[in-house]
């Protein structure tokens, strides 16, 4: 056996903190080494070109490129020896950067350590077979994870590129948070007016099958081959005859239902169509607020609807749809007001939060874009912007910075300044967050042409005097405390995860972090993929963002369905368990435990019964290969011979 | 009602400028049927002067109060004045948290500090231990003219990991037992304001600002009269009031109550016995037009026979 | 009288099976040896009595067809465990209960006699009589009987097609894991030193594994294979150790505790020491006892999305 | 196998290469400073760590051993570290029953993007294996 061993420079990162001479040398002294060098860039065009001569040269038979994570560069790495005529599973990368040079501050130690590690992957590959990928059919359909603008975009791009899309909306139209917006910065361009075309197209698109008030019931299967229960929830009116007519909005009697898609600003009538351009335009009950569910009588909407649409006895309903891979769009939600008690939050009615200023502005809101203030409805000529209302505050768990705040603010000021010439805005900020393409512009504009106060300090209490409210606050900058008598008062509430996004999470096994967004696969080189291939995320779900960074990440997204999906079959992955029939006893513990449903019984011409393992189903774990009494069934790649060489490797003295 | 007992630390205060906070406290109480058992030889709580220069000496100061009551074999004391209550609570938390400084604190003491002992504001076993409902039970007297603003002040409630009780930001224990005990109460924004504290002989200036804001705040809510947990608040508003004025051109004239003697005047108890006469700002006039509580019941009763046909045709409406 | 119930009894099964496996006088007086009958004339060499110790259900997973049995009430824990595992199918096993009380350790009774040679042995009530060159030496059986008998809660098996005589109560204290709690009083050193000096003893025959009826891999067993390669055959005492250990861990929440492994072992190594340790671990974390009742799922084979009983450990 | 003599023992890491693994990466990422005596091999799911790998590294060389995966419910393949959980904990507690201190075995979750908490897992557990010394007495050769 000739393993050769390539280590890395990496510039600095890894040369920096470990004598990489040194180590070639001690490489060179293991036992079925034959070739050791070292190689300032390996992962560069040279650097493979390097590998692959060496390769021929040497008559390599097995290769250790000892640099940073197989995280990053082993799929590089194996097709390059493969590119020089070996199987790709003849390489291991020994991971001396991220474990190593960037961890430990002593050069010797670090040295040796990166010796043992290669020590680790030189056993390890002399223990490596080689494996072929099956080619398998992939079913070229794309399920959409919410209706938002990410996941429309993403949609509306999968099915004008040819493929058939199922978009999944929680609420009962699509649209998301943007159809809730009044303007957008920094064009100030009427926010329904560019995202109404797009809704149609959704509802009109022949390859988008809309599921709207739904949601992800189960996934099952695996890139390529997903199986998805989706819950349509109960509306108790028959979309099919519905016209959106709203007659039965308008005789409702129960009129304190809770307006989620206006953020509680005013109440709604318990059947309700959420907003005119809603898709598609039909009518919903909430059963927690109509009369006919919490009375036991009513049937007003009933009598009312022209085509007899009511239905009180409609159940949920499960639809399972077939599908190759996903894209999560699953947005973002926002802090609850009463979680900031020191603005009042919750308490005082003229305290608001930004999103609910923003219903306030828009012509089709519930004061039809008169801005009126919910305690008695009185215009309010002060007005103060409270930004980082909860963000970047580590005390109530929430460290980041929300992203759009900064910028929504000083367009709401501008609004206001639209809507209500008299009026003067306050704006207390800590800093100013506005690196987008024209967005310094606009908050200059704000303060420049609109005349909004920013002051650059932190509110330390609001509280109502009078017909007023007092906001109490630092000015920073002048070293002063600042009060000031407001009519109205806006927070820009923190943004959050989706109270159920770890729940969905955990549905389509990808990783959230602490904070509860999607994880992606690497931060800058993979922004839309996750470690879960076939799943992939747009928008907010993965982070707070603005409107275009949510569109090119649904663009983004799609365009990475469709070069998966621009072949016919996929590679599997050849990690997968084996079952040495001759070995196995037939015991069927690992049939138990497989979490897949991979293995099944199979019986040999002598009669034996033997496990055997579903290629496609398989996805690798490896808990058979644990189960196993014998050692019959062995993970690929990952067999317990492969794992026992690194024990020894690294334990026999 | 099961007869109770409690650890009582009076403090300095309660003994001096305060006294009526502790008669009307004992009263109360007893009235209650809680028995106040005052531990022999309590000393400094160790609040302000102690830990604005060494914490460790603030705690061992502390702690040697609560080793007396655990040598008591009791695991609660309580105490009316907040600053006391701070004092333990923070000595208590560090000292259960850093065994270091737990250590350190012991070594100054005679009697160690073992960390049993959970120090409770009088308010807190009011609303806690004995309940609104027991509290109201024992009313006789109405007072309908008093409208209050419960001011808290800054440390009854705060930090709340230390003190672990009611809302740090809008606290309500005295507003329930307020309400409990039939007097108006008025929602009222400046709870927990600042009054100016312990800064009134060296920033004077500072202090009746910070006064006459909470003041003014009482008044703008309706309330004719404060009632304070703080003797330190009390002085502020009512001792230096008349100072307020002047420097501020104001002319408030607002009594300022510890809410244990409101509490015993719903109780029947005299001014005398509150110590009412004790305050500087008089708060006789609001007090004067007293009245058994079951007229006021029967106020209410005949009201709500008024209102009675007018509820009933809303309820149609709603159907 | 037992002895004719069982005959009786296989005569009976004989017919429906192809084998019925029982026990005859071994090799000398003093053991008994598993007996494979076939033919109805055979069942007349069938003995009952304390000396049939071997757990013979441990044949049932390789014998195909149907097959009748003599099951002890510690022995019939075999028959469940391989229930819940599925390796027999039920309907093909005949089970022949036998009420017993006690047998004895052969090792025991050696030891009463030191290691002399056996002319005859009978039975005395609740003594064993052993006669020797040097004459002849009354035991209770008691003194001889081996662990499992001294806590055994089975007088009559759990799982029966005939019961050969009465079901009987159970007349012994219940197992409380006394000697495992006494075990782990000692020092780390001292447990080390002692498993360290034990395996040291081990040569490695595999009687113990041979002998457990959990252990289905028999001669496929990892300890022995090359693929995958856990154990060399140095002859050192970590070796050992990890055979013992392999061993161990695969019957984590299967071991029956037959003890048949220590029965077996020629080097009188203390081998069911370790499997009661999980046995009493796993019974206490998942209130689990292998082979008490077939519709249980090994614990190790399972899991809980929340463990009430594991506790993160913090560092 | 080659040490540095007194400064370092033998601690052998089995990661998850979905969370822990890539925690780790996290971690150096970040470049927080860890004690460098960890050794880590990449598993594909702290499932496919059959304790027998504990066993075995303990026994032939290893002074402390971790094995880190996904969070409960989190787990990639959705019930590796359920039944890794039930697993280890059995080890863990029969290691002291053969006079093998249950310090030297931890096991523990730790996502991808924790790579603070990796940082800590690492430098505490080494911190105790040191407190614990040495499992063998090998002579420990210097470089």
């Amino acid at each position: 056996m000739r393993v050769g061993v390539f280590i890395c420079h990496c510039g600095n990162n890894i040369a920096g903190t470990v004598d990489v001479a040194k180590v070639a040398e001690a490489a060179r002294m293991m036992p079925g080494v034959a070739f050791a060098t070292t190689y300032m860039y390996t992962c560069s065009e040279p650097g493979q070109e390097e590998i692959k001569e060496t390769i021929k040269r040497e008559k390599l038979d097995r290769v250790v490129v000892a640099a940073c994570s197989p995280r990053m560069h082993e799929v590089t790495f194996r097709r390059t020896v493969e590119k020089a005529g070996l199987n790709r599973y003849f390489f291991e990368m020994a991971n001396i950067r991220e474990h190593c040079s960037w961890v430990g501050e002593d050069k010797a130690l670090n040295t040796n350590k990166a010796i043992e590690t290669i020590k680790l992957a030189v056993e390890k590959v002399k223990q490596n077979k080689p494996l072929f990928p099956a080619k398998f059919k992939i079913n070229k359909r794309v399920l959409v994870i919410g209706g938002g603008v990410a996941g429309m975009q993403a949609a509306l791009d999968c099915a004008d590129g040819g493929l058939d899309v199922v978009l999944v909306e929680k609420s009962s139209s699509v649209g998301g948070m943007m159809a809730r917006l009044d303007k957008t910065f920094p064009t100030v361009d009427c926010s329904i007016c560019i995202l109404g075309p797009k809704m149609v197209d959704v509802s009109q698109h022949e390859k988008i099958n809309l599921h709207a008030y739904s949601e992800i019931e189960e996934i099952k299967g695996y890139v390529g081959n997903y199986q998805i229960k989706i819950r349509k929830k109960a509306t108790y009116v028959d979309w099919s005859k519905c016209t959106g007519c709203g007659a039965c909005i308008e005789k409702c009697p129960s009129r304190n239902a809770y307006d989620y898609f206006n953020f509680g600003v005013a109440p709604a009538r318990a059947i309700n169509i959420p907003f005119p351009q809603a898709i598609p335009k039909k009518a919903t009950i909430d059963a927690q607020f109509c009369r006919q569910f919490i009375k036991g009588k009513c049937g007003v909407c009933a009598k009312f609807c022209p085509v007899g649409a009511i239905n009180y006895e409609m159940k949920d309903e499960i639809v399972t749809e077939d599908v190759g891979a996903i894209i999560v769009a699953s947005g973002y939600g926002l802090i609850d007001l009463d979680k900031l008690p020191e603005y009042g939050g919750g308490r005082y009615p003229d305290v608001i939060s930004g999103i609910q200023y923003e219903r306030i502005l828009n012509a089709s809101g519930p004061t039809s874009g008169h801005i009126e203030r919910p305690s008695d409805h009185a215009e309010p000529k002060t007005i103060v912007f409270v930004s980082c209302a909860g963000s970047r505050d580590k005390s109530i768990g929430i460290p980041y910075c929300s992203n759009f705040c900064c910028m929504y603010i000083a367009k709401q000021a501008i609004l206001t300044k639209d809507h209500i010439p008299d009026s003067q805005s306050y704006v207390f900020y800590i800093d100013i967050r506005s690196p987008g393409k024209g967005y310094d512009e606009f908050t200059r504009r704000a303060q420049e042409e609109y005349g909004a106060k920013y002051i650059r300090g932190r509110v330390s209490r609001i509280y109502p005097k009078g017909k007023k409210m007092v906001v109490k606050g630092a000015d920073t900058l002048l070293g002063t405390q600042v009060e000031i008598e407001a009519d109205l008062i806006v927070l820009a509430t923190a943004v959050t995860a989706t109270n159920d996004a770890r729940t969905l999470a955990e549905k389509l096994h990808i990783s959230y972090d602490q904070n509860g967004f999607y994880v992606e696969s690497h931060p800058k080189l993979r922004p839309v993929e996750t470690n879960t291939s076939g799943v992939f995320l747009a928008g907010a779900c993965q982070g707070p963002k603005d409107i275009p960074a949510s569109v090119s990440q649904g663009s983004a997204a799609a365009a990475k369905v469709l070069s998966i999906f621009s072949k016919d079959t996929l590679e599997s992955d050849p990690q997968i368990a084996r079952v040495n029939t001759n070995v196995c006893v037939g015991c069927r513990k690992c049939i138990g435990t497989c979490p897949f449903g991979a293995i099944e019984e199979q019986q040999l011409r002598d009669g034996r019964i033997v496990a055997n393992v579903i290629e496609t189903v398989c996805a690798g774990c490896g808990i058979c290969s644990s189960t196993c009494p014998c050692g019959a069934i062995q993970l690929q790649h990952f067999t317990d011979n492969q794992l026992l060489a690194e024990v020894n490797a690294l334990c026999l003295t | 009602m099961s007869e109770k007992e409690y650890i009582y630390f009076p403090g300095c205060s309660l003994e001096a400028s305060a006294i009526e906070y502790d008669m009307s406290v004992r009263k109360v109480l007893t009235s209650l049927g809680v028995k106040l058992i005052e531990p022999d030889d309590w000393s400094c709580c160790g609040s302000t002067p102690a830990h604005s220069v060494d914490h460790v000496f603030a705690a061992a100061v502390a702690a040697r109060n609560l080793a007396i009551v655990e040598k008591m074999g009791a695991c609660t004391v309580i105490t009316a004045c907040p600053a006391c209550l701070s004092a333990f609570k923070k000595a208590h938390h560090r000292m259960k948290k850093e065994e270091g400084f737990k250590k350190e604190v012991n070594a100054i003491l005679d009697e160690p500090y073992n960390c049993g002992v959970t120090a409770k504001s009088v308010l807190q076993v009011l609303l806690e231990d004995i309940g609104p409902k027991a509290v109201a039970e024992k009313v006789t007297t109405d007072l309908p003219d008093l409208k209050v603003a419960p001011y808290y002040g800054c440390i009854i409630n705060r930090p709340p990991e230390i003190m672990e009780f009611d809302d740090p930001e809008n606290p309500l224990a005295m507003d329930k037992l307020m309400g409990a005990v039939g007097v108006k109460v008025c929602d009222f924004a400046f709870k927990v304001e600042c009054c100016g504290a312990a800064f009134g002989v060296a920033k004077r200036k500072m202090v009746n600002e910070l006064s006459s804001k909470v003041l003014t705040m009482a008044l703008d809510a309706g309330a004719n009269c404060l009632v304070v947990t703080c003797q330190l608040c009390q002085q502020n508003l009512d001792l230096r009031q008349g100072q307020i004025n002047s420097t501020m051109g104001a002319s408030f004239n607002m009594p300022v109550l510890f809410f244990t003697q409101v509490m015993g005047l719903t109780y029947g108890y005299s001014s005398q016995e509150m110590g009412i006469d004790k305050h500087n700002v008089n708060a006789e006039s609001l007090i004067k037009s007293r009245r058994p509580v079951e007229e006021r019941i029967k106020e209410e009763q005949e009201k709500a026979k008024g209102k009675k046909p007018k509820a009933k045709k809303a309820e149609e409406e709603e159907s | 009288m037992t002895i004719e119930k069982l005959k009786e009894a296989a005569r009976k099964i004989l017919p429906e099976v192809d084998v019925v496996i029982g026990y005859r006088q071994g090799f000398d007086p003093l053991h008994a040896t598993p007996y494979f009958m076939t033919k109805p004339e055979q069942v007349d060499q069938l003995i009952w009595n304390s000396l049939c110790v071997q757990n013979l259900c441990s044949y049932l997973p390789f014998l195909k067809g149907k097959v009748g049995v003599i099951v002890k009430g510690c022995d019939s824990r075999t028959i469940v465990q391989y229930m819940q595992e599925k390796l027999i199918v039920r309907e093909n096993v005949k089970v022949i209960g036998v009420p017993c009380l006690r047998v004895i350790s052969v090792k025991k009774v050696l030891a009463a006699i030191n290691q002399q040679s056996v002319k005859e042995v009978t039975f005395e009530g609740e003594n064993i009589v052993v006669k020797t060159p040097e004459g002849q030496k009354t035991i209770p059986l008691a003194d001889v009987a081996p662990r499992k008998c001294v806590t055994c809660q089975l007088a009559t098996p759990l799982q029966y097609d005939v019961l050969a005589g009465e079901g009987i109560q159970s007349n012994k204290p219940q197992d409380t894991f006394e000697e495992t709690k006494e075990f782990e009083k000692l020092s780390l050193e001292e447990r080390r030193a002692y498993w360290e000096k034990e395996f040291d003893r081990c040569i490695r025959c595999y009687a113990c594994r041979n002998a457990c009826p959990m252990c289905i891999c028999q001669d496929k067993c990892i300890a022995e294979s090359r693929d995958p390669h856990w154990t060399s055959q140095r002859a050192n005492v970590t070796e050992k150790f990890m055979f013992h250990m392999i061993h161990g861990l695969h019957l984590a929440g299967r071991c029956i505790s037959c003890e048949e492994c220590e029965r077996v072992c020629p080097m009188d190594i203390p081998v069911a020491k370790i499997k009661k340790k999980i046995s009493m671990d796993l019974k206490e974390l998942f209130g689990y006892e292998a082979g008490m009742n077939p519709d249980d799922t090994p614990p190790m084979y399972v899991f809980k999305v929340e463990e009430a009983t594991i506790e993160e450990h913090e560092l | 196998m080659s040490y540095v003599a007194g400064k370092e023992l033998r601690i052998v890491g089995f990661l998850c290469n979905w969370c822990s693994y890539g925690g780790a990466d996290t971690a150096g990422v970040g470049r927080f400073k860890q004690p460098t005596d960890l050794r880590i091999i990449r598993v594909p799911c702290s499932g496919r760590v059959n304790p027998l790998f504990v066993v075995k590294a303990l026994l032939n060389g290893a002074d402390g051993v971790l094995v880190s995966g996904c969070h409960p419910r989190d787990c990639h393949y959705s019930d590796g570290n359920f039944y890794a959980r039930r697993r280890l904990e059995m080890l863990k507690r029969l290691l002291p029953f053969l006079g093998i201190d249950e310090r030297r075995f931890h096991y523990t979750w730790v996502s991808a993007s924790e790579g603070a908490r990796w940082k800590n897992v690492v430098t505490d557990f080494t911190k105790a294996i040191h407190n614990l010394g040495p499992l063998h007495h090998k002579e420990e050769k210097t470089e």
